[in-house]
């Protein structure tokens, strides 16, 4: 509960081959390091979850981590598409990817149901479209008061969840201030979790806008000042947009993807 | 005073987007062409404008154009941020949202959109696109949906390989069989014109052409035979104001 | 949207004899001034939701305004019953009492549906116990992707949401901190809503833990400093208990409440 | 060391509900008796106790005893305040909450409370009580349930007059048959002792007395007829300490 660790130990202790885990943050706080752990650790077979999979999920699936991708948005924002993504998803390099597709609002409220200890949610959402005929997880519900039809989707509740925070205090409270996005769903949905963080403290002075997340709601904190980059931690550094764009030379290629690979986060 | 040599057939697609922006509106805002084009108009005729992003800012004032929908700055200057699950339940899901901006890699005659795969089978693409993100409830619930394309035969198809967002489904009456509550696209604009839906039809039809550009260009770049409204208009060019604005928002 | 007017204008504007009314707060911030105004305005039939009625529906029950109560816990908190309510319940004085009773986790998550634009929520409650017997709004719903049976209940969308709040800014820009309870839910599941507000300011400094809700959200700000006495307002007040024990003894007897109606409410 | 004398009898009661608190746990307050208790074991046994509030203080750590369930100073000494919805939906729903204290207006012999309605007919009831409030779901979610109630026949009755919040429903099984999570009431503490459901028919049995207090006491005090433990213990009279300290809390 809120024990602090190295990251290669809680990614050690958390993330198994054929786990389903979520590594989120929406823009900010990417745990883009506890990521690159996970490809040095050699993970095989992992349901990756994540409402935008960009490049470090581009980085999983090239190194051949995953199995299968859920996700709602799956690119390069600002930038273009995940060629390692398409890779997988198109010509199953290096490994064949099995997708389950969803919306964001529909990725959002599934965690919340996670979150909530609910098997499903409840949404408007997807109706007209051709999604509900290619994913499973999207059935329609009716209002058992009014007779509305709307649709339903299963609660999200990973292995692991890994998010990065700004701070955590020695009890392993984690402070988080900027845009959430599903950070606390998705600790809370899963049934262990990681949190990176730029700092620890002693007392986590409020802020603004924070979150806490309780130390007992996490399992291990790990201090990783600049864990998150190339994405950004609102109070620490700013999104490197510039390696975003480069990324997309590095990726298109699976000799400059490996090369990258290799000088960058295997060795 | 308007220098409409000075404006590229980009600027005019912004400024024309930005012009369809009513003071007041609370706009839900993507990332590219739609977050110029609400930040351009808050800062000309839209000083009142409430941008939301789906990353939870809600009525982001950025200084400089963000290059994601989860920039800090966009944080930094809202009324009030979010979490993602409250953004779309409790700000879009309700219809809080008068108009929300949409992109598209395929679009057809009844403004449906597809930005999920290309080819006809969904198990294995030609193209893998980056998929749904916020748009399928974006285009049912905002009161009405302004989409921002550039206009070419390869996205304005006759038929789109995959309905990612419902426009007008099979045309009148399809949206509320759906039970979507939006009102639908209102506006397609493109680097050639602008279009919009039929009242009687919703079939998408050419109102405007940017200037120098032929119905000829237009009908060449769709692929379906384009209607053309009988009212057909060209656009008022650039202002040097939006120009100037949109030029410097672009540097900042 | 956002409008700032008087108490007194906004409530003639927006409660009308047999609306739908709910004046929220969870303990702290209780618009209990909003509610002495709608009395001294005489509306009747009203239909009062609140998860806790306490004393300002004590009181307004005791004046004859409402004709039906949905709710989840009605006491004195920490004194004992409330007089009014149980004497409108048991005996129909001044007025017969329609009732419709809840859980807390089910009225909180009705108005998080009303919020939504959902016309239901599901929740994990109320199985095993007599109220789905007594609540026409207690309904069994199946998970269509598990098969688990769990409970529905209908969103809540109020005619008029009133609450209290710290600050408010003049574009009507609300900001609440230290216990937020149901305020935003209740605001934005209600067709319109009125806030009270202890100061309005130039500027909404940002606060640890503040909610802000933005002004075109709210249809009407009132400046009512103290209108949240004698429950109380983070940052200004603390809540007078002597007041809640007293209304103990005012309440018991129908002439001691109407001399204290008259003396403190009418005149 | 201990004097018991000076121990009341309901100060006697609060002891024993702090004394069931384990350091670490997770625990939905009430206000009252069970404030109290949770704020005294805080004190005394379990520093690392984390109060949860219905109000969405979580983890807070009052210097003195609050007035309501609402009171300023749980936000103000919080690790975090939330929504009420997001208590019930994120916190106490899922399971999350190890104990939660309920009181009771009548109590039957498998736990099950009524907090709603005195008399056979809800719809004219002899006594209108104050309702559910979080009970229900407290009385389904946490992990297991300390009631704390005054002993006597108007409240431990045969059967009560509304199921406000399930213990055992009929018996053994009934939790799991209405798929409720927790583990039901663990123990009941009162002012002449403390009652625990027996393992197999989960029919409440006194299984300690307070000192001074006799089985005929606790029998007569009961409606139906009390199962007295084989093991019948008394309790231990609280400590100098946990009475100078829950005396101190009291004053404060």
């Amino acid at each position: 509960m809120g024990e602090i660790t190295t990251l290669s130990d809680a990614v050690a202790r958390l993330v198994h081959d054929g786990d389903t885990i979520a590594l989120e943050g929406f823009t900010h706080l990417i745990p883009v390091a506890a990521g690159h752990e996970i490809i040095r650790q050699g993970r095989r077979d992992l349901t990756l979850v994540r409402m935008t999979p960009d490049i470090v999920y581009d980085q999983l699936i090239g190194a051949g981590c995953a199995r299968k991708l859920i996700f709602s948005w799956a690119g390069n924002p600002g930038v273009g598409s995940l060629h390692r993504f398409r890779d997988a998803a198109q010509h199953g390099w290096p490994a064949p990817l099995e997708i389950e597709e969803h919306s964001h609002a529909g990725m959002a409220n599934r965690y919340a149901a996670g979150a909530a200890g609910l098997p499903f949610a409840v949404l408007r959402g997807y109706t007209g479209t051709d999604l509900p005929a290619q994913t499973a997880t999207i059935k329609p519900i009716t209002c058992p008061f009014t007779g509305e039809v709307l649709t339903a989707v299963p609660a999200l509740n990973p292995d692991v969840a890994i998010v990065h925070a700004q701070r955590a205090d020695r009890d392993g409270n984690v402070q988080i201030w900027g845009i959430t996005g599903v950070h606390k769903e998705v600790v809370l949905a899963s049934r262990t979790s990681l949190v990176t963080v730029e700092e620890i403290v002693d007392e986590l002075e409020p802020r603004p806008g924070a979150i806490v997340l309780p130390g007992w709601t996490v399992d291990y904190v790990a201090h990783v000042p600049g864990g998150a980059r190339p994405s950004y931690a609102m109070g620490y550094y700013d999104r490197d947009n510039v390696f975003y764009q480069a990324w997309d030379d590095i990726s298109r290629d699976r000799d400059a993807f490996q090369a990258w690979l290799r000088s960058e986060v295997l060795s | 005073m308007t220098r409409p040599a000075h404006a590229s057939a980009g600027e005019m697609m912004t400024v024309a987007a930005a012009r369809a922006l009513k003071d007041g509106d609370r706009c839900f805002v993507g990332i590219g062409k739609p977050s110029t084009a609400a930040n351009l108009a808050r800062r000309t005729h839209a000083p009142r404008l409430v941008l939301v992003y789906e990353s939870g800012t809600i009525g982001a004032k950025p200084g400089r154009l963000p290059l994601s929908i989860g920039d800090g700055i966009l944080a930094e200057t809202a009324d009030t941020v979010v979490s993602v699950p409250e953004i779309f339940n409790y700000w879009l899901q309700p219809g809080r949202i008068d108009v929300g901006f949409l992109g598209a890699a395929q679009l057809d005659r009844f403004g449906n959109i597809n930005t999920t795969v290309i080819g006809d089978d969904y198990a294995d693409p030609r193209v893998r696109l980056p998929g749904a993100g916020g748009a399928p409830e974006i285009a049912a619930s905002c009161r009405e949906v302004i989409v921002i394309v550039t206009h070419s035969r390869r996205t304005f198809v006759e038929k789109v390989d995959f309905v990612t967002s419902v426009g007008f489904g099979a045309g009148p009456g399809d949206r509320e069989r759906h039970g979507l509550r939006g009102t639908g696209p209102r506006l397609v604009v493109t680097d050639l014109g602008v279009l919009a839906p039929d009242p009687e039809t919703c079939e998408l039809t050419l109102t405007h052409l940017h200037p120098g550009v032929t119905r000829d260009q237009a009908r060449a770049a769709t692929g379906w035979e384009l209607r053309i409204a009988t009212d057909l208009t060209t656009t008022e060019p650039p202002s040097e104001t939006e120009l100037s604005v949109l030029r410097a928002l672009e540097e900042a």
